[in-house]
């Protein structure tokens, strides 16, 4: 019944996990009277605890992938997680840069996906309006932690997120029958 | 006697925070007495990327990625380099776009530091508003180059466009109604009675300080230093369209707004000056040959000087690239001012120096 | 750009000699691989309003030493030397590592011929 | 004869318990205690109107014996100890004793009048005294003392006992001159009862700050003896002339002195700062309260000028007092100058004199002893138990001691919180200086004192439970332990007690009955409802640290005086005592 | 019984008020702002999120403070004690800050010790507000407020003073220290979440309710002068919210306790000798 408000009501935690802040600033430009992301109801609230949004830019970094996890985990379900900028969805330009972890579905399960060096407003829009109705359909059975952490890892160590989210939804059918 | 102190961290992640950096302000109630910081949280390794995975002519733009904000800076640097290596000339038409470019962003980035100021002041308002009429720059931005933030508008040789009369007439229109609001916003950070509260006398550096710490830039400027890079170098026409260096003595934060202020209206002249002015020519020249000595380049991007060292050995790949930012050499002039300020201060402080971590960190 | 060769030893007293804070503006410290066991050590000056007027103090030295701090005499140089400890591997007097690797890290980006 | 007994019954066996054994001390001593507290009881519910007793003539002769004998012996430590104040404030006091020995002649009125204060007092005196005797049981057990300096020490707390319960009774000012002398006596030998140079030191200057209420008293006896021919309290009240105050200036001075208000309030934080926290809650929940008692008494005396100073003296106290404690991390000052400022709210409500202010007073004494006692037991299992001193030590209790971590919550909350009997006095407190606005600006003064000066107090307190609430997240039961069952029994007695006074509070109609019970509800059922419902089940998270995982370091919050505040407090109060003289001689 | 009525759905007239200041905020920014209802989206979201919690006692005491809070509101409708009623206030506003200080997080202690000292600030104007009626009316019961006519010629400065606490108790700018986002991640409630976040978001508004019904006492039996009072402070507190930067704790102080303040003395002395 309160599904369809989470629609309505999307707070949001930004974080820059290591991008050029190109994007950063298209976020904040996002906030600007000219693009006003407020009309969906959206606040930027810097707090994990009370979002539901996930904003990420940039390839991780080494130094950061930590804090990326922690505030992941800090955020209550349901949440979404949207990469913004190139380099957050594939590692972009720096991908294979020794100190560049290739793009955040390494270690946290991404959503929604927005391209772009820079992406600009209207995609970041897109992106998060597209994360809204991700954010409806999420059930509790798609936030199980197996997710992140159960045979997540290849034999060189490395995630394949695809694979990962195919086993997850064979899971979720087998718990629907 | 017990400790007395409490450990303030202020990021990685913060909401005043574009950027993770990482303050741990050591406080007495909420005065802080000690700072620590660390600034590598964006370290991707961008310097050996451009000895190793990219060729010469591919690392103009990779440069540009270290820093969405001053990317522009960054690729003319780095062009400059390798033309200074290559032996070439570009056209003067070239030169007058990149200068072009070059203070639009100037523009753009000042503006920003100055709404984000303000939002950490616990200016909502002027957070909008100067955040809205940034979009005007933005706009003309676009049209230029095709892009709002990465341009990729400068190549060796030259730039990627041209600009059309229509285009020039659309520049004029929107500077002249960007410099209207510059004078409002002056008007109001000179005379907004709670802005005087949270930016005179807050976070000042004294001209011995700037002097000892090397401090460049607005931050320099602010405090009386008269230090410009636009003013140390000959590669760009600076002399001819109308360069004013901006000062001010306090060194507070009011004064580096201020600095950033004049300076936006000192650019849309010179902007002006160059629309107006421009000459004719080609915007891009062929030029063959690989790179080979060394060279430094210094460059003034918003926050400050930018040094590139380029050294080159006849092939394809460089030796080496050394970008030394402008955040970086401020850092220790940064710890230096927050100490003796409250804690509530400490996120306007830290826009006020309009740091560029990924600058920083490469 | 004007170069001028130092030694190890005598780098420190050389820069004392010249930096004068007043038209003297330090603008960074340098490193460059120039083979697998030597690397050059530049200290790199500019001259306040005067057009393109640069200064290298440089040495060349092996990865195995130490380099003198010159903190006490420019303090902002404190920065530059834990970065160049950071990515040659170098020691530097009185840095540590860990401004952008981890301080356990094992890397040494930037130390020798990197093609 | 309820009286006698329960002066003369704890002087006796404060020489009984001199020699008993250990097993045999403690049981005399809480069947004891418990007879007091009963008899006090008992007091209460059988004295409807002021009695009045006189004593027999010899006595009067005895006490003029202890009083050269109390002086000699001050005039002695003074000399002994090489202190010049003491001996020199001793020997004034033999001289002035002298002179109301040689102008004597006055018209006396019964030796004893026990009114509705005194019976008050007989509650605070026994029943919180009485526990915190219980309490020293464990406490000295501790110690490394001889049998026989242990049972000197409780023999002293009964002694004590006997001479406050002999004090609040007293109408003669001679006899009242005597007992406050004892108390004085009983403070000197408390605070120095370690004998360590810290103790001796506090001791000697609780003697000589006390001793100028001793002077005060004595002057005022002279005055009394010269101008009005009495020296008993309800002639001198009855008969006193508005235009010669002089008498009661000098005990209203002998009362501050008590009542350690400002410039005299080292050597109530001296006796907190002595390591022998029984005394400091001897001190400060029962001792000092003869000060809001003087005051009560003498509250029909005053009216016009003096009842306005004092009123204004007193909240100014109290805010100052506040003020200064803020910036304390010694857990024991912050409670002595908590006290201090509370005892000056009481006396300046005591001085306004109408109805509801004085029942305002009685309501704060009662209940400030309660919640104070409360706490300085706590105060002194942290020390015991724990070794805990500092207010920024005491992080992470929540896991080693949650019961003591309710009893401290509970103590500071029933000295701010509605329903309990602090708030209401400080309410009623309010309406008093309310209603006296419009009589003059002075009340508009003592009421933004008293409103800053409760919200400093606030502060203060949840200046300290900012320590003890904090939690550490991964500690469980195993750090946990268990504090000595004296030491329960004792706190939760005075809990009950506390909570009582709430039920006390409905059942006198001070307040309706849901202004009473909403925060009852609020603070007891609420939180019962959803931690059963909801919380069990709840998940947890760590707290957000900007996405760090290190350990965070939360330290208090000082809120510094400048020295030069300080001295501005330290200066306004001398003015506003001289200004007191000044405007009685004017 | 319109009174019990009026005390269940204050949260939902809160509700709205806040909802509709976002809008004139966004408005007065040039942008188009939120939906109207849009804090009952944020609630209905709440209610079903995921329940994360610190420790037990910090959750529950942010439910006490809404649920003191509520029982403030109530008091008010119901015409209580007004001096009882600031009391009660501060108690209400105590729980969230005891709430604060049970978690191990740096920002919300910042925040509660933040929230204490502007007690300081407005806790002496909020009593002189009560004494003020009191000595117009002969006691503090609201119901005598109500029932008489409106005093706001003789109250003229303390209403001023008033509108000073309206700004800081609803944390506007220039008075927003104690929940400074940019500072301080909200402060006090920055570690709730879910369904607890939920009750310390309609605390706020709760917030909103006491300190315009308090205001509303300003117009006594006159509901039209109360509306018209309602709006211009409403109106003011927004425009002043737009125009100013956050000030610092001491300043905060140094304003209140000096201009506040004062105001409030002033108006007492007035009404006793003027």
């Amino acid at each position: 019944m309160f599904r369809k408000f989470r629609k309505k009501s999307p707070w949001i935690l930004h974080y820059n996990a290591g991008s050029c802040n190109g994007c950063d600033i298209e976020i904040l430009a996002c906030i600007s009277p000219k693009y006003d992301l407020e009309r969906f109801g959206v606040i930027n609230t810097g707090n994990p605890k009370q979002s539901d949004i996930f904003l990420v830019t940039g390839p991780v970094t080494f130094r950061s992938r930590e804090r990326l996890v922690e505030l992941y985990t800090q955020m209550p379900e349901p949440k979404v997680v949207v990469a913004v900028g190139s380099c957050t969805c594939t590692g972009g330009v720096f991908r294979d840069m020794y100190n560049v972890e290739d793009g955040i579905d390494r270690y946290i399960p991404v959503d929604v996906y927005v391209p772009g060096c820079a992406a600009s407003p209207e995609l970041i829009i897109d992106g998060v309006v597209k994360a809204l109705e991700v954010l409806e359909k999420k059930t509790k059975a798609m936030e199980k932690p197996r997710k992140l952490f159960s045979e997540a890892t290849t034999k060189e160590g490395i995630v394949d997120r695809r694979e990962c989210a195919q086993k997850v939804g064979e899971a979720d059918a087998k718990d629907t029958e | 006697m017990s400790r007395k102190t409490i450990n303030i961290p202020l990021g990685a992640q913060h909401i005043s925070l574009l950027e993770p950096v990482r303050f741990k302000f050591e406080c007495e109630n909420e005065k802080i007495v000690g700072v620590d910081s660390d600034v590598g949280f964006v370290h991707r390794g961008v310097e050996r990327a451009c000895t190793t995975k990219f060729k010469f002519d591919a690392v103009g733009y990779v440069v540009a990625r270290i820093c969405g904000l001053c990317a522009i800076t960054h690729s003319l640097a780095y062009t400059v380099a390798a033309e200074n290596l290559l032996g070439a000339q570009v056209t003067a038409k070239a030169a007058y776009l990149r200068t072009l470019l070059l203070e639009l962003d100037r523009i753009h980035s000042h503006m920003l530091c100055l709404s984000h100021t303000c939002e950490n002041a616990g200016f909502e308002a002027m957070f909008m508003q100067i955040m809205g009429d940034r979009e005007l720059v933005m706009e003309i931005q676009e049209l230029i180059s095709g892009n709002r933030v990465q341009f990729d508008y400068i190549c060796i040789g030259g730039v990627n466009r041209d600009i059309t009369a229509e285009l020039g007439k659309k520049i004029l229109e929107n500077l002249t109604l960007v410099e209207k609001k510059v004078r409002e916003y002056k008007d109001e950070f000179l005379n907004n009675w709670s802005l005087s509260l949270k930016f005179r006398g807050v976070g000042a550096l004294s001209l011995e300080d700037a002097y000892r710490f090397n401090a460049i830039g607005p931050l320099a400027r602010a405090a009386g230093l008269q230090t410009d890079v636009r003013n140390e170098m000959s590669y760009l026409p600076y002399k001819e369209i109308g360069f004013v260096m901006q000062m001010q003595e306090s060194g507070d934060i009011h004064a580096r707004n201020m600095v950033r202020l004049d300076e936006i209206q000192n650019s849309i002249e010179m902007c002006r000056n160059i629309v107006n002015g421009l000459p004719e020519g080609e915007i891009i020249t062929k030029i063959k040959g690989k790179p080979q000595g060394e060279t430094i380049v210094r460059y003034e991007a918003p926050r400050g000087e930018l040094m590139y060292y380029v050294k080159g050995n006849g092939s394809a790949m460089l030796d080496r690239v050394r970008i030394k930012t402008p955040t970086f050499s401020s850092i220790p002039a940064f710890s230096e001012i927050f100490l003796g300020q409250e804690y509530a201060d400490a996120p306007a402080i830290l826009a006020s120096f309009d740091p560029c971590l990924s600058c920083t960190a490469k | 750009m004007q170069k001028i060769q130092s030694s190890l030893e005598k780098i420190r007293e050389e820069i004392e000699g010249f930096y004068d804070q007043k038209s003297w503006h330090f603008l960074t410290l340098n490193g460059v691989a120039l083979s697998n066991e030597k690397l050059e050590v530049q200290w790199i000056f500019s001259k306040y309003a005067t057009p393109d007027e640069v200064v290298v103090y440089y040495i060349e030295v092996p990865y195995d030493v130490e380099i003198p701090s010159i903190a006490d005499i420019i303090p902002s140089a404190i920065i530059s030397q834990r970065e160049l400890v950071d990515m040659f591997g170098i020691a530097v007097e009185g840095s540590t590592k860990g401004l952008y690797l981890d301080e356990d890290s094992m890397q040494t980006p930037l130390k020798g011929c990197q093609i | 004869m309820l009286t006698q007994i329960l002066i003369l019954s704890p002087l006796l066996f404060a020489f009984a318990v001199l020699f008993a054994g250990v097993r045999l001390r403690n049981i005399l001593t809480v069947v004891f205690v418990v007879f007091l507290a009963g008899v006090s009881l008992v007091h209460l519910l059988f004295i409807n109107e002021p009695l009045r007793y006189d004593l027999p003539h010899e006595l009067h002769t005895l006490f003029f014996f202890f009083d050269a004998l109390l002086l000699l012996f001050f005039l002695y430590v003074g000399i002994a100890k090489k202190d010049p104040l003491v001996a020199s404030l001793a020997a004034s006091q033999i001289v002035l004793y002298a002179a109301v020995k040689f102008v004597n002649g006055a018209v006396g009125s019964s030796d004893f009048l026990i009114d509705n204060t005194s019976l008050m007092m007989y509650l605070i005196v026994n029943i919180v005294g009485g526990i915190i005797v219980i309490y020293s049981l464990k406490y000295i057990e501790s110690e490394e003392f001889s049998r026989l300096k242990k049972n000197g020490f409780i023999a002293v707390l009964f002694f004590f006992l006997g001479v406050m319960n002999f004090l609040v009774g007293t109408n003669n000012i001679e006899i009242f001159f005597l007992l406050f002398e004892l108390t004085t006596l009983c403070s000197y030998i408390l605070i120095g009862y370690r004998k360590d140079t810290i103790s001796t030191q506090n001791a000697l200057r609780a003697l000589w700050m006390n001793q100028i209420g001793g002077v005060a008293i004595l002057a005022a006896l002279l005055l009394a003896l010269v101008s009005y021919k009495t020296l008993s309290f309800d002639l001198l009240i009855a008969n006193i002339d508005t235009a010669y105050l002089f008498p009661i200036v000098f005990l209203l001075l002998a009362a501050f002195v008590k009542g350690a208000a400002i410039p005299f309030e080292k050597w109530l934080l001296g006796a907190m700062v002595a390591p022998t926290p029984v005394s400091a809650i001897l001190h400060s929940a029962t001792m000092v309260k003869i000060a809001p008692f003087l005051v009560l008494k003498l509250s029909p005396a005053m009216s016009g000028f003096l009842s306005e100073a004092v009123m204004l003296f007193g909240t100014f106290v109290f805010f100052a007092a506040s003020l200064l404690a803020l910036s304390k991390n010694y857990f024991k000052e912050i409670l002595g100058l908590s006290t201090i400022a509370l005892l000056s709210f009481m006396m300046a409500l005591a001085a306004i004199g109408t109805q509801e202010a004085i029942l305002a007073a009685s309501i704060l004494m009662v209940f400030h002893a309660l919640s104070k006692a409360l706490l300085f037991l706590q105060l002194g299992i942290l020390e015991k138990e724990f070794h805990l001193k500092y207010v920024n030590d005491i992080e992470s209790l929540m896991s080693y001691s949650p019961l003591v971590v309710f009893f401290i919550v509970f103590g500071f909350a029933s000295l701010t919180l509605p329903p309990f009997g602090v708030f209401i006095g400080k309410f009623m407190a309010f309406e008093s200086f309310a209603a006296g606005i419009q009589e003059s600006p002075v009340f508009l003064a003592a009421l933004l004192f008293s409103a800053l000066g409760s919200v400093f107090l606030t502060i203060l307190y949840f200046k300290v439970l900012t320590k003890v609430f904090v939690r550490d997240m991964g500690l469980g039961d195993s750090k946990r332990k268990e504090i000595a069952c004296t030491y329960k029994i004792t706190s939760w007695a005075l809990s009950v007690l506390l909570g009582v006074g709430i039920v006390w509070s409905l059942a006198q109609r001070l307040f309706g009955m849901w202004e009473i019970l909403i925060p009852v509800l609020l603070i007891g059922v609420v939180p019962l409802l959803l931690y059963v419902f909801v919380l069990q089940n709840a998940q947890r998270v760590k707290e957000y640290n900007c996405g760090e995982k290190e350990e965070v370091v939360l330290n208090m919050y000082y809120l510094h005086t400048p020295s030069a505040v300080q001295k501005t407090i330290l200066i306004l109060s001398l003015v506003f005592l001289g200004s007191l003289f000044v405007g009685v001689a004017l | 019984m319109i009174e019990i009525l009026l005390i269940l759905l204050a949260p939902v007239a809160g509700g709205l008020l806040y909802g509709f200041e976002r809008v004139v905020r966004a408005r007065m920014q040039n942008r188009q702002g939120p939906p109207l209802l849009q804090p009952f989206y944020d609630m209905m979201k709440l209610i079903d999120k995921q329940t994360l919690i610190v420790n037990p006692t910090h959750a529950l005491l942010g439910v006490m403070h809404f649920v003191a809070l509520w029982a403030v509101v109530a008091f008010t409708i119901m015409g209580g004690n007004l001096l009882y009623i600031v009391f009660l206030h501060l108690l209400a506003s105590l729980f969230l800050v005891l709430a604060a200080f049970s978690v191990k997080s740096i920002f919300s202690h910042l925040g509660a010790n933040r929230e204490l000292l502007s007690m300081i600030a407005y806790e002496p104007i909020l009593v002189m507000f009560a004494v003020a009626f009191y000595m117009l009316n002969g006691s503090f019961s609201i119901d005598a407020v109500r029932a008489n006519p409106s005093a706001l010629g003789s109250l003229l400065f303390l209403f001023l003073a008033f509108l000073f606490v309206v700004q800081l108790k609803l944390k506007k700018s220039p008075f927003d220290a104690a929940k400074a986002h940019q500072e301080i991640v909200g402060g006090a409630e920055v570690e709730f979440s879910g369904l607890f976040f939920e009750f310390v978001y309609m605390a706020l508004w709760l917030e909103y309710v006491f300190v315009y019904l308090l205001l509303m006492l300003f117009a006594g039996d006159n509901i039209l002068l109360g509306g018209i009072l309602f709006c211009v402070a409403f109106l003011l507190v927004n425009l002043v919210d737009n125009a100013t930067a956050r000030v610092r704790m001491e300043h905060l102080i140094k304003i209140f306790l000096g201009i506040a303040v004062s105001l409030a003395a002033l108006n007492l002395l007035g009404l006793a000798y003027v």
